[in-house]
C-alpha cells in the first residue's frame, strides 16, 4: 500500500517542474506545457486524496480540471497563433511594449 | 447508495435564473454572429441589455436562501449582493462602452457573447460553494476576459496584455487548484463551507497550512496583490478601458467574496500561519503598489498600480477577519463598493476622452484638461480624491471602515503601513489633478473629440454622485444593507 | 509490494519525462514527452482505482490536448531562433535555487505530517473507480458545473475563434506586418 | 427664531457651501460676486447670532444639533459651539467677506471657481470648528485641504505645484495618523462601554491607560503639529504662503493654521490628560524653538511673504507654548486664554499683513523687499495700515497681539519661568523682523522709479483693510469683550483637563434632540493605574 | 477731569492723523496745540483741585481691561503727588514744545503726521504716568517707545533715520522684556499688578519670607532692565544718541524731558520695592554713576550739537538713576523735574540754532551766533548755567542733592567721586558747546551766514518760559542746608514724602537718608563740586572761548587713541554689532539656508525623492518581462513559505 504522501510528493515534483517551465522557457508553447504539467500535478493530488478518503469528489474534480485544461490549451494556442502572426515569434522577450 | 437524481427543482431554476438568462443571451448573441441574422448594431446590444436587465431583475426575485445541489449553487444574500453588484457594474461598463470608439467591436455577436459569458462566470463564482463550480466560474470569467482584452482593441498592447494575463492567470489557477487539492486531501471536502468547518476542527495541520498558502497565492494573483500582481499593470494597460474597469471592479469582487467565504471561519484557527502571509502580501501591495504608481505616466497603468495598493488595503481587512464580527466583511464590501464607484468614474472619464488617435492616455495628455473639459476634470479629480481616501468622498469612509476593522483586530503595524502607503499614494493622485488643473496644455496635445455620449455621461454622473453621496449622506444606508450579506458569512460553531 | 514497485517506477518515469518536457529544446520532442508523461500519470490514476479518470486522461489529454499542441507547433513551423533559451538578467540560478528550495520544503512539509485523519467514511471504498458511480455523481450533484462546463467549452471555442481570427491590421500594426499567413 | 436657534450651527456650516454652489451656477460674474458676498455676510450674521445668544456664563456646548450619521458605528453628526470655538468661528466668518472683497485680480473666467472654492473652504473650516464628533471633525479637517489645494495650486505663484503638493501630503500624513488614533480611541470606548460612539462627549471619558495615551496623543499631536506648524514640521508653511494667492494666504494664516492649535485644545489635551503631562515639556520646548527659530529665520528673508510666513511660525509658537502651560495639575488659565486670544489676533494681524503684501504685489508684481522702500511717502494710507498691522503683530500694548502674548507669557511664567524668559525673546525678535519689514518697505528713499507712481489704497482696499486695523486696536483695548465669552470654557478645560467630561456642558437656548450631557464619572481604574 | 487730560491729546492725534484734511499745516499745528493747551489747563485744574483736597491719592476706575484666569487688570488711573507733578511736566513742557514745533517744522509738508505722533506721544506718556498698575504703565511705556520710533524716523526718506528709529525701538524692547518679566514675577508673587495694592502688600510687612524678598529683588532687577532701556542707561543707552535723528522738538520733548525719565519715574513709583532690594539698589547706583561719567566723557569730543546734548542727557539720566540707587528718590525726581526744564530749553535752543543754520548741526561750523541770535543766546546761557550746576540755578540744587546723597549713601564715596567727575565733564562740554556756538568768529559759509537770523516769537517765546522755569524751578527743592540759610523750605521733598515710603522691614537699611550730618561736611562736599565745576568751565572757556584753540587740535593728535575712542563712543555700537547683531544675523541665515532649506526640507523632500527612486528602480526591474513577473511571484511564494516557517 503506497501512502498518500508519496503521491503528494510526486505531485509536488511535477508541479514544480511545470513551474520551472513557466519560469525559464521563453517560448509560450513551453510555458503552456508547463501549465499543463502543473494541472496534472493537481490532478494527481485530487485523485490520490480521493482514493485516500474514499470520495468521488476528487475524481469529479479531475474530470473538470481536464476540461478546463483543454479549454485553456485551446485559447492559449489561439493566442500563440495570434502572437506569431503579429510578432513573427512566440518568444516572450518580444512582449515588452507594456512595461514599467 | 442509490442514485438520487433530480434535484433540479423549480426553486433551483428560479434561483439560478440570472445565470440562465445570461447564458441564453450569450447563445443568442452568438447565433446572431453565426447566422448573421438581425443585421444592425441595435440587435446585439438590445439583446445584451435586455439580458443584463432581466438578469438583474431576476436577482431580486425572492428565493430560498439555501444552497442547491450540495453547494454547487448558493442563493444567499451575499451571493445575491455579488450578483446584483456584478450585473450593475457590467451593465454600466457596457453602457459606457457603447459610446466609445470601440463600441462596434464590442457589440458584435460573438464578442457580446463573450462578455455575457464572462459576466456569467463571475455570477457563478460568487454564488457557488463548491470548488468545482467555483473553478469553472473562475475560468469562465478569466477566459472571457483574456479574449476581451486581446480582441477588442486593435493595438499590439492589448494582445500582449492578454497573453501575459493568460499565462500568469493560468499559472495562478494552477496554484489555486494545487492549494485546493491539498485542502481537499486534508479536510476531505471540496466545499468551502465544509473545508472551513473541517479546518476549525482539524486545526493547525501542515497540509492545511500549505494548501492555504497556495490558495492565498492563487487568490493574490487574481486580486493583483504584490508580489503576485505583475500581470495587472500590463493587462490593465493593454485592455480596452471598459474591460479594465470590469477587471478592476467585478473580478475583484468575485475573488473577494470567495476569499471571504473561505477565510470567514478558517482564518481564526489558522491565524498564526495564514495571517502573516496575508499581512505580507498586504504590506507589499500597499508599499510597492503605491511606490511604483509614483513613476507611471500612463493613466491606466497608474490606476493599475493604484488598484494593487487598494487590494492591499482590502487585504488588511481580510487579515482582520474573524468569524464572530461582521465588521471586517462589511468594511471590505463597503470599501469595494466605494472603490468600484470611484473606478467607474475614473475609467468612465478616461473612456470618454479616448479615441482612435489617443487610445493610451498619459499624464501629459490630460494637461490643462480643466480648461477645456471642466466637468470631466471635476469627475476625474473627485475620483482621485476618493482613491486617495479624502473626505467627503466614499474613499474616505471605506478607508475608515477598513482601518476600523483592522484596528479592532489590533493590526497596528499594518495600519501604520497603510497610512504611509496612503500618504505616498496621495502624490500620484494629486499629480493627475496637478496636470489637469495646474498645468498648461502642451503644444502637442491629443485632440479630444467632442462626442455624443449621453449614456456614458449619465453613468459617470450617477457614479460620481454616488461617490459623493456615499461619502456624505448615505453611508449608513449602505452599511446597513451590507450587514445582511456580511452576517451570512459569520461562522457558527 | 507490487504496488510499491509500480508506483516507484511510474514516479521515476514521470519525473524524468517532466524534466524532459521542460528542458528539451525541440518542441516536438517536448510534446512527445508530454504525451508520455500524461500516459504515465494515467497509470498513476489507475493505480489508485481511478480507472475512469485514467481513461479520460488518455483520451482527452493525450488524445486531444497534446495533439492540439503538436498541431500548433507544426503550424507555426518554429525556427530555432524562437526557441532560444531564456537569457535572464536576474541571476537565473538564484531563482532556480529558490524554486528548488521551495519544492523541497513543500515536499518535506507534506511528508512529515501524515494525513490529517479526517473522516473517511463518506463513501464506500469499492465505489472508487466505479464508472457508474461517477456518472451518477456527475449528473446528480454535479450537474450544474457540468452544464457550466459546456458553456465553458462554448466560450473557449468562441474565444479561440475571436483571438485567432485574422484581423484587419489597423493603426500601429500596419508597419509591423510580419504575419506568416 | 426657535428654528434659527436650533439650527444655527448647521446653517453656519453649510450656508457657505450652498453659496459656493450657487455662485458656480450663476452665469453673470457680477451677480455671482454679489451672491457670494451676500452669502458670506449672511454667514457672518449667523455667527454673530451665535455670538450674541451665546451664554457666556456656561462652559458647555451650546446650539447643539445631534443626528445619527452612521448609526452602526456610532458616528453622529454633532455640532455645537463652546468658548473654545466661538471666537474662531466668528473670526472665520468675519474674514471671509473681507477676502471676497479683496479679490479682483483674477481673470473673470476663473473668479467664480475661486469664490466657490473659498466658500467651500469656509464650510470646511466652520465644520471642523463646530464638529463635536471625532469622525465628523476629521471629515471637515480633510475637507479644508481640498479647496486650499486648488487655491494654491491653480492661482499660486511659480512653484505652486510643489508648494501645494507638499502642503497636502504633509498634512494628510499627519491626519492619517490622527485618524488611526481616533479609531483606537473609539475602540477603547467600545471596549469600555460596549457601545460604539465617536462623539467627543463620550470619548472624553475613555481614560485610556497611560501607555496607550502616549501613542494616541503622539499621533494627534503630530497631526496638529504639522498643521500649526510646530517646528520642525513647519517647512511646508513658507512655501505654501509664498506661492498662495493673497486670499489664500490670508485664510491660511488667518484660520487654517489655528485648526492645529484648536485641535490641541479641543482634542489632544482633554482626551489624553496623562500623556499631556508627559509631553508638555517637549511640546513646550518645540514651541519655544519655534518662536525663536521662526523669528530669526523671518528676519533675513528677502521675500515679504516668506517673512510673514515665518512670523506665523513664531507667533504660533506662542500659541503652542500657551496651550501647554501646565501648573501642577492644572493648565494656566491665563496662558490658555492668551493662546486662544492670540489665535484670533494672529488671524487678524497676519491676515492684514498678507492683505497688505498682496496690495503691493498687485501693483508691482514682486514681493522682494529690495524692490520697495520709501513707500510711506508714496502710499501714506498703506503705510498707516501696515504700521498698525505690524504693531498688532509685534504685540504692542493697545493692540490685540499684546493681550494675547502677555497672557500667554504671564501664564507660562507661572508654569515655568525659564520657558517664559526664552519665549519672551520672541517678543524682541518679533519686533526685529517686523520692523525690518516695515523699514524695507516703507522707509528710506524711493529707490525704484516704478514705485514713485504707485497709487495709494483704493476705496475697496480700505474697505477690507480698515476693519482689520480697527479690530486690531479694539481687541487690544477691550479684550474683555472677547475674553468674557471664552472664560468658562477655558476655566473648565484648565481645571478639569484630567477629567474632562461634558457634565457641565449643559445646553442652552435649544431644546436639543437628546440629552447630551453625560455624568462626570470617576476616572477608570485603568487610568488610575496609569498614574 | 483727569480723563480729559488724557483724552485731549488722543483726540488731537486722531483728528490730525485720520480725520482732518492733511495739507493744511496751520490747522494741524493749531489742533495739536489746542489739544495740548486744553490738556494742560485740565491738568492744572486737576492738580489744583487735587492739592486742594490735601493731595491724597485717588484712583479712577475706567473699565475692566483684561480679565483672564486669576488675572484682573482694570484700566485705572492714579492721581497722586508723583503723577500729579508729572502730569504738569508732561502737559506743560509738552504744550511749550508743541508751540515751538510749529515754527521748527514750518518747512515740512506732512506736519499733520508730526503733530499726530506728538499728540499721541503725550497721550501715551500720560498713560505711563497715570496708570495705576504695571500693565497700564506698560501700555504707556511701549506706547511712548512707539511714538519715539515714529518720530525719530519722521524723516524716513533717509535710511539712517529709519534705522535710528528702529534701533531705538528694539533696544527699548530689550528693556521691555525685562519689564514684562518683572510684571510676571510680580503677578506670581503678589497676584496683582496694581501699584496701590502692591504698596499695601509690602510697606507694612514686618518680616518677609526670604523667597519673597528674593523675588522682589528679582522683580526690581527685571524692572530696572526696563528702566535701563527707557532711560538710556548702560548697557542699553546706545539708542538715545542715534535718536537725535528726529526733529529737534522731538528730542526736546521725548528724549530729554519726558520719555527718557520714565525709568526714573517707574522706579520712584515702585520705590517700596526698591527699598526692599538693597542689592538691586547698589546695582542701580553703580549703573547710574557709571552712565553719568561714561556719557559725559563721550560728550566732550562730539561736534554735533545735538549729539552733545544727547550724551549730556544720558549723563544726566545717570544722575537720576544714581539718586534712585542711593534711595534718594525725591532727589532723583527733583532732578528729573529741573532737567526736564533746562534740557528742553537747551534742545529747543539748539533747535533754533539748527534752524538758523539751515539744519547744519556741526558746532565747528558755527560760532559767533550771539550777535545774530541774542535771545537764543540768552536762553541757552541760562540753560547751560542750569545744567552745569551754577549756584542758584535749578541744576545746582538738584544735582547737589544727588551728589550729597551719593556721598552719604556710599561709605567709600566712590559714587560721589564719579558724580563729581561727571559734573566736571558736564560743565566742560556744555561750556564748550556754548562757546563754539555763540562765541568767537563765525565759521560757517557765506550763504548760511547771510541768512542767519533770530527765530520768530512763537519759537523763542516758549524758550523764555523754559528759561524762567530753569531758573525758578530749583527753588521749590532747595536743599535743606541752603534752604535753611536763605529761608526757603524744601517744598519738593515735603511734597513727595507720601510717595516715598520705606517699607518697615527696610527702614534700617536706609537710615542714613534720615540721619543728621554735620553741616560743615555738607558745605564742603558742595563746595568741592562747585569748585571743580567752575574749574572745568574755565578750562572750556580757555580752550574754546573764541573758537577752538590750536591746542585742542594738538591735544587731539597727541591723544589720538583716546580721542578716537571717545569720538566713536568707546566702540560700543560696533561691539554690539560684532557680538550680538551679526551673530544673530548669521544665525538667521544659517537657520534659513542650512537648517530649513537643507536639513528639514532636505529630509522632507528626500523622503519623497527616495520613494520616487524606489518606484523607478522597482518598475525598471519589472521591465514587463513575462518570466520576470512569474519569478517575482515565485519568490513571493517562497516568502510566504518563509512567513509560514517564521
Amino acid at each position: 500500500m503506497v501512502s498518500i504522501e508519496h503521491y503528494l510528493i510526486l505531485a509536488t515534483v511535477v508541479f514544480f517542474c511545470g513551474m520551472f517551465a513557466v519560469l525559464f522557457r521563453r517560448n509560450i508553447i513551453f510555458m503552456m506545457m508547463g501549465i499543463e504539467l502543473m494541472l496534472n500535478a493537481v490532478n494527481i493530488v485530487f485523485v490520490s486524496a480521493s482514493n485516500e478518503l474514499g470520495h468521488l469528489d476528487g475524481q469529479i474534480m479531475v474530470f473538470f480540471v481536464v476540461t478546463v485544461a483543454a479549454c485553456e490549451a485551446a485559447i492559449g494556442l489561439a493566442m500563440v497563433i495570434a502572437i506569431f502572426r503579429r510578432y513573427g515569434t512566440i518568444n516572450t522577450d518580444f512582449l515588452r511594449v507594456l512595461r514599467g | 447508495m442509490s442514485p438520487s437524481f433530480p434535484i433540479l427543482t423549480h426553486e433551483f431554476y428560479l434561483a439560478a435564473l440570472p445565470i440562465l438568462i445570461l447564458s441564453v443571451g450569450a447563445i443568442l448573441a452568438m447565433l446572431q454572429s453565426v447566422f448573421n441574422a438581425f443585421k444592425g448594431k441595435m440587435a446585439v446590444s438590445t439583446v445584451f441589455f435586455i439580458c443584463i436587465v432581466a438578469a438583474l431583475f431576476s436577482v431580486f426575485i425572492p428565493t430560498q436562501e439555501t444552497s442547491f445541489l450540495n453547494g454547487a449553487y448558493l442563493s444567499g444574500t451575499l451571493a445575491k449582493f455579488g450578483q446584483a453588484f456584478i450585473l450593475i457594474v457590467a451593465g454600466a461598463v457596457a453602457l459606457m462602452f457603447k459610446e466609445t470608439y470601440l463600441s462596434d467591436k464590442l457589440f458584435k455577436g460573438e464578442v457580446t457573447s463573450l462578455y455575457l459569458i464572462t459576466v456569467m462566470g463571475m455570477l457563478t463564482m460568487v454564488s457557488s460553494d463548491d470548488v468545482i463550480t467555483l473553478f469553472i466560474g473562475l475560468e469562465l470569467s478569466s477566459i472571457g476576459l483574456y479574449a476581451l482584452i486581446g480582441y477588442i482593441s486593435p493595438n499590439r498592447k492589448s494582445l500582449e496584455g492578454a497573453v501575459k494575463y493568460f499565462v500568469l492567470g493560468s499559472f495562478a489557477a494552477a496554484l489555486l487548484l494545487f492549494g485546493f487539492g491539498l485542502l481537499y486531501a486534508s479536510t476531505g471536502s471540496i466545499r468551502l463551507s465544509e473545508i472551513t468547518r473541517a479546518i476549525s476542527s482539524i486545526g493547525n495541520h501542515t497540509w492545511v497550512t500549505l494548501g492555504g498558502m497556495f490558495v492565498i497565492a492563487g487568490l493574490s494573483f487574481k486580486l493583483a496583490l504584490m508580489p503576485f500582481h505583475a500581470w495587472a499593470p500590463d493587462a490593465y494597460e493593454g485592455a480596452p478601458t471598459g474591460i479594465t474597469a470590469l477587471m478592476a471592479t467585478c473580478s475583484k469582487l468575485m475573488i473577494i467574496i470567495v476569499t471571504l467565504r473561505l477565510f470567514a471561519g478558517s482564518l481564526e484557527p489558522m491565524a498564526a500561519e495564514w495571517q502573516p502571509m496575508l499581512a505580507f502580501v498586504a504590506v507589499m501591495s500597499m508599499i510597492f503598489g503605491n511606490v511604483m504608481a509614483l513613476v507611471q505616466s500612463n493613466l491606466k497603468r497608474m490606476l493599475a498600480y493604484s488598484s494593487i495598493a487598494h487590494s492591499g488595503y482590502m487585504a488588511i481587512s481580510i487579515c482582520a477577519i474573524s468569524g464572530h464580527s461582521e465588521l471586517p466583511f462589511q468594511s471590505i464590501l463597503f470599501y469595494l463598493c466605494g472603490y468600484t464607484l470611484t473606478s467607474l468614474v475614473a475609467f468612465g472619464v478616461i473612456m470618454w476622452l479616448e479615441n482612435e488617435k489617443a487610445d493610451q492616455l498619459t499624464l501629459s495628455d490630460i494637461s490643462g484638461l480643466a480648461k477645456t473639459h471642466p466637468w470631466a476634470s471635476f469627475a476625474l479629480a473627485t475620483a482621485m480624491f476618493s482613491f486617495a481616501g479624502m473626505p467627503p468622498t466614499v474613499g474616505f469612509l471605506g478607508k475608515f471602515f477598513i482601518f476600523n476593522a483592522a484596528l479592532q483586530d489590533e493590526l497596528y503595524g499594518l495600519i501604520i503601513i497603510g497610512a504611509i502607503g496612503s500618504t505616498i499614494s496621495l502624490y500620484y493622485y494629486l499629480r493627475v489633478i496637478v496636470k489637469m488643473y495646474m498645468t498648461e496644455k502642451p503644444e502637442i496635445a491629443p485632440v479630444f473629440v467632442a462626442k455624443r455620449s449621453y449614456l456614458l455621461s449619465l453613468v459617470v454622473a450617477i457614479a460620481l454622485t454616488s461617490v459623493l453621496a456615499l461619502g456624505t449622506l448615505l453611508p449608513a444606508t449602505v452599511m446597513a444593507s451590507l450587514k445582511k450579506p456580511s452576517s451570512s458569512l459569520l461562522f457558527e460553531e | 509490494m507490487g504496488e510499491l514497485i509500480v508506483f516507484y517506477s511510474l514516479a521515476a518515469l514521470i519525473c524524468a519525462c517532466s524534466v524532459a518536457v521542460v528542458t528539451f529544446r525541440n518542441p516536438v520532442a517536448a510534446a512527445i514527452f508530454l504525451v508520455l508523461d500524461l500516459f504515465l500519470i494515467a497509470g498513476v490514476y489507475a493505480l489508485q482505482n481511478a480507472h475512469f479518470v485514467a481513461a479520460v486522461q488518455v483520451i482527452v489529454y493525450a488524445g486531444a490536448i497534446v495533439v492540439l499542441f503538436l498541431f500548433v507547433i507544426m503550424l507555426l513551423n518554429l525556427t530555432p531562433n524562437d526557441l532560444r533559451h531564456s537569457r535572464h538578467k536576474v541571476p537565473e540560478y538564484m531563482v532556480m535555487l529558490v524554486l528548488a528550495v521551495t519544492c523541497v520544503i513543500v515536499g518535506i512539509a507534506l511528508l512529515v505530517s501524515g494525513p490529517s485523519g479526517v473522516d473517511k467514511t463518506k463513501d464506500v471504498l469499492d465505489k472508487i473507480g466505479n464508472t457508474e458511480a461517477i456518472g451518477i455523481e456527475l449528473f446528480a450533484n454535479y450537474i450544474w458545473p457540468f452544464e457550466l462546463a459546456s458553456i465553458l467549452i462554448l466560450l473557449a471555442i468562441i474565444a479561440s475563434i475571436v483571438i485567432a481570427k485574422k484581423d484587419k491590421p489597423t493603426g500601429l500594426l500596419k508597419q509591423n506586418k510580419k504575419g506568416v499567413f | 427664531m426657535d428654528f434659527l436657534n436650533q439650527h444655527v450651527a448647521s446653517l453656519t456650516i453649510f450656508l457657505p457651501l450652498l453659496t459656493g454652489l450657487v455662485v458656480l451656477l450663476i452665469p453673470s460674474l457680477r451677480l455671482a460676486k454679489s451672491v457670494a458676498m451676500a452669502g458670506s455676510i449672511l454667514t457672518f450674521l449667523l455667527s454673530a447670532h451665535i455670538w450674541y445668544y451665546f451664554d457666556s456664563s456656561a462652559a458647555g456646548l451650546q446650539f447643539v444639533e445631534s443626528y445619527e450619521w452612521i448609526p452602526d458605528f456610532g458616528i453622529r453628526y454633532i455640532v455645537g459651539v463652546d468658548g473654545l470655538s466661538l471666537l474662531l468661528v466668528v473670526l472665520t466668518t468675519f474674514l471671509m467677506p473681507l477676502i471676497l472683497l479683496s479679490m479682483s485680480h483674477l481673470n473673470d473666467k476663473n473668479q467664480k471657481s475661486f469664490i466657490a472654492l473659498m466658500m467651500a473652504l469656509e464650510c470646511g473650516m466652520l465644520g471642523a470648528l463646530l464638529a463635536f464628533d471625532l469622525v465628523f471633525f476629521y471629515v471637515f479637517w480633510e475637507v479644508m485641504l481640498i479647496p486650499m489645494y486648488f487655491i494654491i495650486g491653480i492661482w499660486g505663484g511659480k512653484d505652486r505645484v510643489y508648494a501645494t503638493t507638499k502642503f497636502v501630503i504633509y498634512t494628510v500624513f499627519g491626519s492619517l495618523l490622527m485618524l488611526i488614533a481616533s479609531i483606537v480611541l473609539y475602540l477603547l470606548y467600545y471596549a469600555k462601554t460596549g457601545v460604539y460612539s465617536t462623539s467627543l462627549l463620550d470619548l472624553y471619558q475613555v481614560g485610556a491607560v497611560a501607555g496607550t495615551q502616549m501613542w494616541l496623543f503622539a499621533a494627534f499631536a503630530l497631526a496638529f503639529a504639522i498643521k500649526v506648524p510646530i517646528w520642525p514640521f513647519h517647512t511646508w508653511l513658507p512655501d505654501a504662503h509664498t506661492q498662495a494667492p493673497t486670499a489664500g494666504s490670508v485664510i491660511l494664516a488667518g484660520v487654517l493654521l489655528k485648526m492645529g492649535t484648536y485641535g490641541l485644545l479641543r482634542f489632544a489635551i482633554p482626551l489624553f490628560p496623562q500623556a499631556v503631562s508627559a509631553f508638555a515639556p517637549l511640546i513646550m520646548i518645540l514651541g519655544i524653538v519655534g518662536i525663536i527659530y521662526g523669528a530669526l529665520t523671518a528676519w533675513m528673508q528677502k521675500d515679504a511673504k516668506k517673512m510673514v510666513a515665518y512670523s506665523s511660525v513664531s507667533h504660533l509658537g506662542f500659541v503652542v507654548v500657551g496651550s501647554i502651560a501646565l501648573i501642577g495639575s492644572e493648565f494656566s488659565q491665563e496662558a490658555l486664554s492668551g493662546a486662544l486670544y492670540q489665535m484670533i489676533n494672529h488671524g487678524i494681524s497676519t491676515g492684514a499683513l498678507f492683505f497688505l503684501v498682496g496690495v503691493i504685489y498687485e501693483r508691482r508684481h514682486t514681493r522682494m523687499l529690495s524692490d520697495f522702500g520709501g513707500l510711506a511717502s508714496v502710499m501714506p494710507g498703506f503705510a498707516v495700515l501696515l504700521i498698525i498691522a505690524t504693531l498688532g503683530s509685534v504685540g504692542l500694548p493697545g493692540t490685540g497681539g499684546f493681550v494675547g502674548e502677555f497672557l500667554i507669557l504671564l501664564g507660562v511664567f507661572q508654569a515655568n519661568p525659564i520657558a517664559a524668559v526664552f519665549s519672551s525673546l520672541g517678543v524682541l525678535l518679533g519686533a526685529v523682523y517686523m520692523l525690518t519689514l516695515c523699514k524695507a518697505v516703507l522707509f528710506g528713499p524711493v529707490k525704484h522709479e516704478e514705485n514713485k507712481a504707485l497709487q495709494d489704497l483704493t476705496a475697496r482696499e480700505y474697505g477690507y483693510l480698515v476693519p482689520l486695523a480697527v479690530l486690531i486696536i479694539v481687541m487690544g483695548v477691550f479684550p474683555n469683550f472677547f475674553l468674557d465669552k471664552i472664560r468658562p470654557s477655558i476655566d473648565h478645560l484648565a481645571k478639569n483637563y484630567q477629567n474632562y467630561s461634558l457634565q457641565v456642558m449643559d445646553v442652552h437656548h435649544v431644546q436639543n434632540r437628546e440629552v447630551v450631557s453625560v455624568g462626570l464619572k470617576a476616572q477608570s481604574e485603568q487610568s488610575d493605574k496609569g498614574n | 477731569m483727569l480723563w480729559l487730560v488724557v483724552l485731549f491729546p488722543l483726540l488731537g492725534a486722531i483728528l490730525n492723523g485720520f480725520i482732518l484734511p492733511k495739507h493744511n499745516k496751520k490747522q494741524s499745528h493749531l489742533v495739536a496745540v489746542l489739544a495740548m493747551v486744553a490738556s494742560f489747563v485740565c491738568a492744572l485744574i486737576t492738580f489744583v483741585d487735587f492739592m486742594g483736597n490735601g493731595g491724597s491719592s485717588t484712583v479712577l476706575f475706567g473699565f475692566d481691561w483684561i480679565r483672564a484666569g486669576g488675572l484682573n487688570v482694570p484700566f485705572e488711573l492714579i492721581l497722586d503727588r508723583l503723577s500729579g507733578m508729572m502730569l504738569l511736566v508732561v502737559t506743560g513742557i509738552g504744550t511749550l514744545i508743541h508751540i515751538y514745533a510749529g515754527g521748527y517744522m514750518a518747512d515740512e509738508k506732512t506736519t499733520y503726521r508730526f503733530f499726530s505722533y506728538l499728540n499721541l506721544f503725550v497721550f501715551m506718556m500720560l498713560l505711563l504716568v497715570l496708570g495705576n498698575n504695571l500693565l497700564v504703565m506698560f501700555v504707556g511705556w511701549e506706547g511712548v517707545g512707539l511714538c519715539s520710533y515714529l518720530l525719530i524716523g519722521y524723516w524716513f526718506e533717509k535710511d539712517e533715520n529709519a534705522a535710528a528709529g528702529m534701533k531705538a525701538f528694539l533696544v527699548n524692547r530689550i528693556g521691555d522684556i525685562g519689564f514684562l518679566l518683572g510684571i510676571f514675577l510680580t503677578f506670581k508673587l503678589f497676584g496683582t499688578l496694581s501699584f496701590t495694592e502692591l504698596r499695601d502688600a509690602v510697606v507694612d510687612v514686618n518680616s518677609f519670607d526670604p523667597m519673597v524678598l528674593g523675588g522682589i529683588g528679582l522683580i526690581t532687577f527685571c524692572l530696572f532692565i526696563g528702566a535701563c532701556g527707557k532711560s538710556a542707561q548702560i548697557p542699553l543707552y546706545v539708542w538715545l544718541p542715534d535718536a537725535m535723528a528726529g526733529p529737534t522738538p522731538v528730542s526736546a520733548l521725548i528724549h530729554a524731558a519726558t520719555m527718557v525719565t520714565a525709568g526714573i519715574y517707574m522706579m520712584t513709583r515702585l520705590n517700596f520695592f526698591y527699598y526692599l532690594a538693597p542689592d538691586t539698589q547698589t546695582l542701580v547706583a553703580i549703573v547710574g554713576a557709571a552712565t553719568a561719567l561714561f556719557a559725559a566723557t563721550i560728550a566732550v569730543v562730539q561736534s554735533d550739537i545735538k549729539k552733545v546734548l544727547a550724551y549730556s542727557t544720558v549723563s544726566q539720566l545717570g544722575y537720576m538713576v544714581l539718586a534712585c540707587g542711593v534711595g534718594a528718590y525725591d532727589a532723583g525726581v527733583f532732578h528729573l523735574l529741573t532737567h526736564a526744564c533746562f534740557k528742553a530749553l537747551l534742545f529747543l535752543g539748539a533747535g533754533s540754532v539748527i534752524v538758523a543754520m539751515h539744519h547744519k548741526q556741526d558746532m565747528f561750523e558755527m560760532g559767533g551766533l550771539k550777535k545774530y541770535m541774542p535771545k537764543t543766546h540768552f536762553v541757552m546761557l541760562v540753560g547751560v548755567l542750569a545744567i552745569i550746576g551754577f549756584p542758584g540755578f535749578s541744576g545746582f540744587f538738584s544735582k547737589d542733592e544727588i551728589l550729597w546723597k551719593a556721598f552719604i549713601g556710599d561709605s567709600s564715596h566712590l559714587l560721589w567721586g564719579v558724580g563729581v567727575l561727571a559734573a566736571a565733564f558736564t560743565s566742560f562740554y556744555m561750556v564748550r558747546l556754548l562757546c563754539l556756538t555763540f562765541y568767537g568768529e563765525n565759521r560757517s559759509d557765506k550763504h548760511t551766514r547771510d541768512h542767519l537770523h533770530e527765530t520768530p516769537a512763537h519759537m523763542w517765546g516758549p524758550l523764555m518760559v523754559l528759561a524762567i522755569l530753569s531758573v525758578g524751578i530749583g527753588f521749590i527743592g532747595v536743599p535743606a542746608l541752603i534752604g535753611h540759610s536763605i529761608g526757603l523750605e524744601n517744598i519738593f521733598e515735603h511734597y513727595l514724602e507720601p510717595i516715598i515710603t520705606i517699607p518697615i522691614q527696610a527702614v534700617d537699611n536706609w537710615a542714613y537718608l534720615e540721619a543728621e550730618y554735620d553741616h560743615g561736611l555738607e558745605w564742603l562736599v558742595m563746595g568741592a563740586s562747585v569748585v571743580i565745576v567752575f574749574f572745568s568751565a574755565g578750562l572750556a572757556i580757555y580752550l574754546y572761548g573764541s573758537g577752538p584753540k590750536p591746542v585742542t587740535v594738538a591735544m587731539m593728535n597727541r591723544f589720538n587713541r583716546s580721542y578716537n575712542t571717545l569720538l566713536n563712543k568707546y566702540w560700543i555700537d560696533e561691539l554690539y554689532f560684532k557680538y550680538f547683531v551679526n551673530p544673530l544675523k548669521q544665525m538667521s541665515l544659517f537657520f534659513y539656508k542650512i537648517i530649513d532649506v537643507k536639513i528639514v526640507d532636505g529630509i522632507v523632500n528626500g523622503i519623497g525623492q527616495a520613494f520616487l527612486m524606489i518606484g523607478g528602480i522597482t518598475s525598471f526591474k519589472m521591465s514587463g518581462n513575462l518570466q520576470r513577473h512569474a519569478m517575482v511571484a515565485v519568490i513571493g511564494l517562497f516568502c510566504l513559505l518563509t512567513a509560514l516557517a517564521l
